[in-house]
């Protein structure tokens, strides 16, 4: 389901285009469905690339921890190498370098069950990081996607001061070749995207195409039909720091 | 090139050579005004290099006036300063390649306008509001205001509000610099009215109280050195009839 | 009581120009470290994605509560009609402007983007107390400045009352704003408390009064201008009360904490096991900063000491720094609970581990730097303006002013 | 009257200097950017830019600024005033058929931007070339 813009077209071609494309699509998942034979994934709401994007959707991600395996690093190299935070052309500096995604293995302090996940930006309904933001640099998408707005982003950090999952870094150097879409840059804040511009283009972030053990799961949380809601609706899952009623968009099962 | 732009390149000379001219005849003037006395005000510096540190002082700091009256002093400032960064930011249309330090202050000077504008404004209400003030406003200090103030807010006009062809305008400059008239100046109704102030403003320069800022240097109350009793004052005129008078 | 006069200091002796050249070569050295950290980027200071605000921030804050304490001095004569304070005026609300723009210097020059300090005034999101502080230190110069033209303008006399009120309450707001940047952090354990406002103001009593002190014992010995033990004694008794406030707040503090379960982590890193943070809690923050000090201004004979009272108020400044660093840096170390109820055995981003820190020489040089700004500043206001009375003597400031008293 | 005179030969002198320094740069013409030529048209029937030149050279700080904050934070991504289009088309290449970046005076963006002195932030984050320059 590649659906590639041509980025030469002009916007009303593309656009129209588009809509061409979206009616296919549901007419034929409306077929689909009718006959059972096609698991409805609810990725297909494209949406014109001339129009902004609604609270209709709120993007998520569902990681399963019990699948997830100790010692893979798959989503965070695809992560690195997707926005280009990973190749520094210095030695590593761990205490200054950019994690948009770490794994983590934890330890329950009375069972002594252990659990490996990946651990990045929960894309809060209520992020602390936007709320504490001077500028409003940091805020959050309609679509539920937190971001830094790194034009008005004047480097103060209180964003990092006022997250609980420790997701930003602050860019402590120069930085060149840039990757395209990835743009970043020293003295600002940065956090893992949701692969916004792959979600804009549907496509899903780079971190749950990498996974190979199926633990990550991407979509939208407020359509009923889509894989993500269906596995919160049947089994128990997790926020992280539920305490501080945050209504995170990325959700672990099996903790 | 355009009618308009041939119309502003014979301005723009004419307005040069007559504040070129002009300052250079007034500067020479006031060089060679006498001065047969020794009128420094007190307590004054009795070294030359004190002179030079107390004229910098008054030309950077504008001493006198800060002891005198603090608003007019604040305002003042604020507008000469502000000038002087808008100024310098000026120099990247006449400079190829743009010097170094002019790319370093001028975002600065984007800002200093306001204070330009600000410090102006404070003036001119001065003139209007304060009765004694305005009773000895002659239509010539309104009109320099006037003018000033004209320049900064249109210039500011082009940087805040409505952009306009900054790259035409430095060929343009360049052109006029090198007697090369290939370049039009860009048409954009501010960048004219900017212009044409400016050009006004340097044909009057020399013909008006704006002449304080050479004027200044040649202050004998301000750059004489105090030292009367060391040094026997003799004025040049005044060194020949000591001398004839001596035969 | 005699009418006060003011009046500039000289300021021509080798002195003045000596201290001047020091002040001015600190302040140099500190925008070296500025230009040197945001050119090569912030890797180079100590700060780290772990400890985010360094000592730049223990400098900048300290700096920019203690300029509203510092304003006190004025308020008392101004706003609760202490006519012995009010020739003192001028000098706090100079002091009080002087300390906010070093603080606020400093503040800005560790920003990741310095350059964009125009948008930071232009662009708000007024869900964020940082946004309201901008305009809080802004609105703070500001009425602080009129309020100091209408103490030396006798023609806007009548107006002089409610400058003195506005910028008074304005200066109340301002270290509710200030310690809300912590209070309002839920995410950390050492955070996230409504003591921290209410704290911090006492805080800023205590760090105002001990740079006033300081500042006007200087300058009235080095400009050899009398000023009498009446106006001294009231001042360091003062700060004796204003410090012993803050250490009740520390206290209830505390004390809260351990009685909190949850609380307790946190709690035996500050009084316990937090080595470094630990150290300075107990012998900075509390011996040096609050307990000597206490001692030195009450003790029968040594309160009476000038220099007592002197090292008295420079301890409440270290004791102050020694609370900043402690609350600051030391709430960052201790490690964020991402799982509550788990133990992090590995992660590649230091997660579940005290964070190290160790302040590099440009964090150190800024900030000091913006100290010998504020300092420079005053020096330099004194010089410029009228803010300092020719006669501070007994005589010449209490109107019950008797022989036998003195 | 002697002085008067002196003063007024150095005078015209030294405007004399002046003019023929001014006339000595003449030969050497008026230094403008160059831009390099669009690789493609980016809207397609036109053969001009996504705006007219002239335009362009007043509004398109304006322009991208706007596109900039519709596709931050509403996530509209057309391709009209998108600085990555910008780039891709404007793309300079350096004698040796190299790519050059926002480094090089040859760089599009940097051609004007050095001519007129305003430094440009854009290239902190952004890439300055399509495709990392490769």
């Amino acid at each position: 389901m590649s659906k590639q813009i041509d980025s030469t077209h002009d916007d009303r071609q593309v656009s129209s285009g588009r809509r061409e494309f979206i009616k296919q699509t549901a007419a034929t998942a409306g077929a689909a469905l009718a006959s059972g034979a096609l698991l409805y994934t609810g990725e297909a709401s494209a949406k014109p690339a001339d129009e902004a994007v609604t609270s209709a959707q709120r993007w998520g991600i569902l990681v399963d921890t019990s699948k997830c395996a100790d010692g893979c690093n798959d989503c965070v190299n695809a992560c690195a190498s997707e926005n280009g935070w990973g190749s520094v052309e210095h030695d590593p500096r761990p205490k200054t370098d950019a994690q948009w995604i770490r794994s983590v293995t934890i330890r329950n302090k009375q069972t002594s069950a252990e659990h490996t996940l990946p651990l990045m930006c929960q894309h809060c309904e209520n992020p602390p990081c936007a709320d504490v933001c001077p500028t409003g640099a940091s805020f959050r998408r309609e679509d539920g996607i937190v971001l830094v707005d790194k034009h008005i982003c004047i480097g103060c950090r209180y964003c990092m001061m006022a997250c609980p999952y420790k997701a930003r870094s602050f860019v402590h150097e120069t930085i060149e070749n840039q990757i395209e879409y990835a743009p970043r840059g020293k003295g600002t804040v940065e956090a893992c995207t949701m692969c916004v511009h792959r979600v804009d283009d549907d496509r899903n972030p780079a971190c749950v195409e990498a996974c190979s053990h199926q633990a990550l799961t991407f979509g939208d949380l407020k359509d009923p039909n889509s894989d993500i809601a269906k596995q919160m609706k049947q089994h128990a899952t997790k926020e992280l720091r539920a305490d501080l009623g945050l209504n995170t968009g990325v959700r672990y099962k099996g903790l | 090139m355009s009618f308009l732009s041939i119309l502003y390149a014979i301005l723009f000379y004419a307005a040069t050579i007559l504040l070129v001219a002009g300052l250079g005849r007034k500067i020479a003037q006031y060089a060679r005004t006498p001065a047969p006395l020794k009128i420094p005000t007190m307590p004054a510096p009795t070294t030359q290099t004190g002179v030079v540190l107390r004229v910098a002082t008054e030309v950077v700091f504008f001493r006198q006036l800060f002891k005198s009256n603090k608003w007019i002093w604040l305002f003042g400032w604020m507008f000469h300063m502000g000038l002087f960064l808008v100024l310098a930011r000026h120099l990247r249309y006449f400079t190829e390649p743009v010097w170094a330090w002019v790319v370093l202050i001028q975002p600065f000077g984007k800002y200093a306008a306001f204070a330009m504008v600000a410090g102006l404004a404070g003036l001119w209400g001065r003139r209007i509001l304060v009765e004694r003030i305005r009773y000895i406003s002659a239509p010539s200090d309104h009109l320099m205001l006037a003018l000033l103030l004209g320049i900064g807010l249109s210039g500011m006009s082009m940087t805040f509000v409505s952009h306009v062809d900054i790259v035409g305008l430095k060929a343009f400059l360049l052109g006029l610099m090198r007697f090369d008239w290939s370049h039009s100046l860009p048409s954009d109704a501010l960048l004219l009215i900017h212009l044409l102030l400016v050009a006004i403003l340097m044909i009057i320069f020399p013909i008006s109280k704006l002449l304080h800022a050479p004027g200044v240097f040649f202050s004998p109350t301000l750059n004489q050195v105090d030292n009367a009793r060391e040094k026997r004052h003799l004025a040049p005129w005044a060194a020949g009839l000591d001398a004839d008078r001596a035969e | 009581m005699k009418k006060i006069d003011y009046l500039e200091i000289d300021g021509d002796s080798r002195g003045f120009y000596t201290l001047v050249g020091i002040l001015a070569l600190i302040a140099a050295f500190g925008a070296g470290a500025a230009l040197t950290m945001e050119h090569a980027g912030h890797w180079i200071t100590g700060m780290s994605n772990q400890v985010i605000w360094g000592t730049p921030h223990v400098f900048a804050v300290f700096l920019i509560v203690a300029a509203s304490g510092a304003l006190n001095i004025a308020s008392m004569g101004t706003v609760f009609n202490r006519h012995i304070y009010q020739p003192l005026g001028r000098l706090s609300s100079l002091l009080a402007i002087a300390l906010l723009v070093g603080g606020l210097l400093v503040l800005v020059l560790d920003l990741g983007r310095p350059d964009r300090l125009i948008v930071a005034m232009t662009v708000y999101n007024f869900k964020s107390i940082f946004a309201w502080n901008v305009l809080l230190y802004t609105g703070f110069i500001g009425i602080t400045g009129v309020y100091l033209w209408f103490q030396m303008d006798r023609s806007m006399g009548k107006y002089y009352k409610i400058a003195g009120y506005a910028a008074f309450i304005w200066r109340l707001i301002l270290t509710t704003g200030t310690g809300a940047i912590f209070g309002f952090i839920v995410a950390r354990d050492a955070f996230d408390s409504a003591i921290y406002p209410p704290m911090f103001i006492i805080n800023s009593f205590a760090y105002g009064m001990a740079f006033f002190i300081l500042v006007l014992l200087a300058a009235y010995k080095w400009t050899a201008r009398p000023l009498g033990d009446k106006l001294v004694y009231r001042l360091k008794n003062l700060l004796g009360v204003f410090v012993a406030a803050a250490f009740y707040f520390l206290l209830v503090y505390h004390l809260t904490g351990l009685y909190h379960t949850k609380r307790h982590g946190i709690e035996d890193f500050f009084l316990q096991s937090g080595g470094i943070y630990t150290q300075l809690f107990w012998i900075g923050q509390v011996l040096i900063g609050m307990l000597i000090p206490m001692f030195l201004v009450w003790h029968p004979t040594l309160g009476k000491s000038r220099s007592m009272i002197s090292a008295a108020a420079t301890l409440v400044i270290i004791g102050g720094l020694s609370q900043m660093y402690v609350t600051l840096i030391g709430g960052q170390a201790y490690p964020l609970n991402v799982f509550p109820g788990y133990e992090v055995v590995s992660s590649s981003f230091f997660d579940g581990g005290v964070n190290a820190y160790s302040p590099s020489l440009f964090e150190v040089m800024l900030g000091v730097g913006g100290i010998a700004v504020a300092l420079l500043a005053v020096t330099m206001g004194v010089k410029i303006l009228r803010f300092l009375p020719t006669d501070l003597s007994d005589k010449a400031v209490d109107p019950h002013h008797t022989k036998e008293a003195a | 009257m002697r002085k008067s005179q002196r003063f007024n030969i150095l005078f015209g002198l030294a405007m004399a200097a002046v003019l023929l320094s001014g006339s000595a740069a003449v030969f050497a013409g008026v230094p403008v950017p160059l831009l390099p030529e669009p690789v493609k048209s980016a809207v397609e029937g036109e053969e001009s830019c996504v705006l007219p030149e002239d335009e362009m050279r007043r509004v398109h700080m304006d322009r991208l600024k706007h596109q900039r904050d519709d596709t931050m934070h509403e996530g509209v991504r057309t391709s009209r005033f998108s600085l990555k289009e910008c780039i891709s088309c404007h793309v300079t290449k350096n004698d040796a058929g190299e790519k050059v970046s926002v480094k090089s005076r040859e760089h599009f963006c940097n051609a004007c931007h050095a001519y007129t002195g305003v430094t440009l932030d854009c290239w902190d984050c952004h890439a300055s070339q399509p495709d990392g320059g490769q």
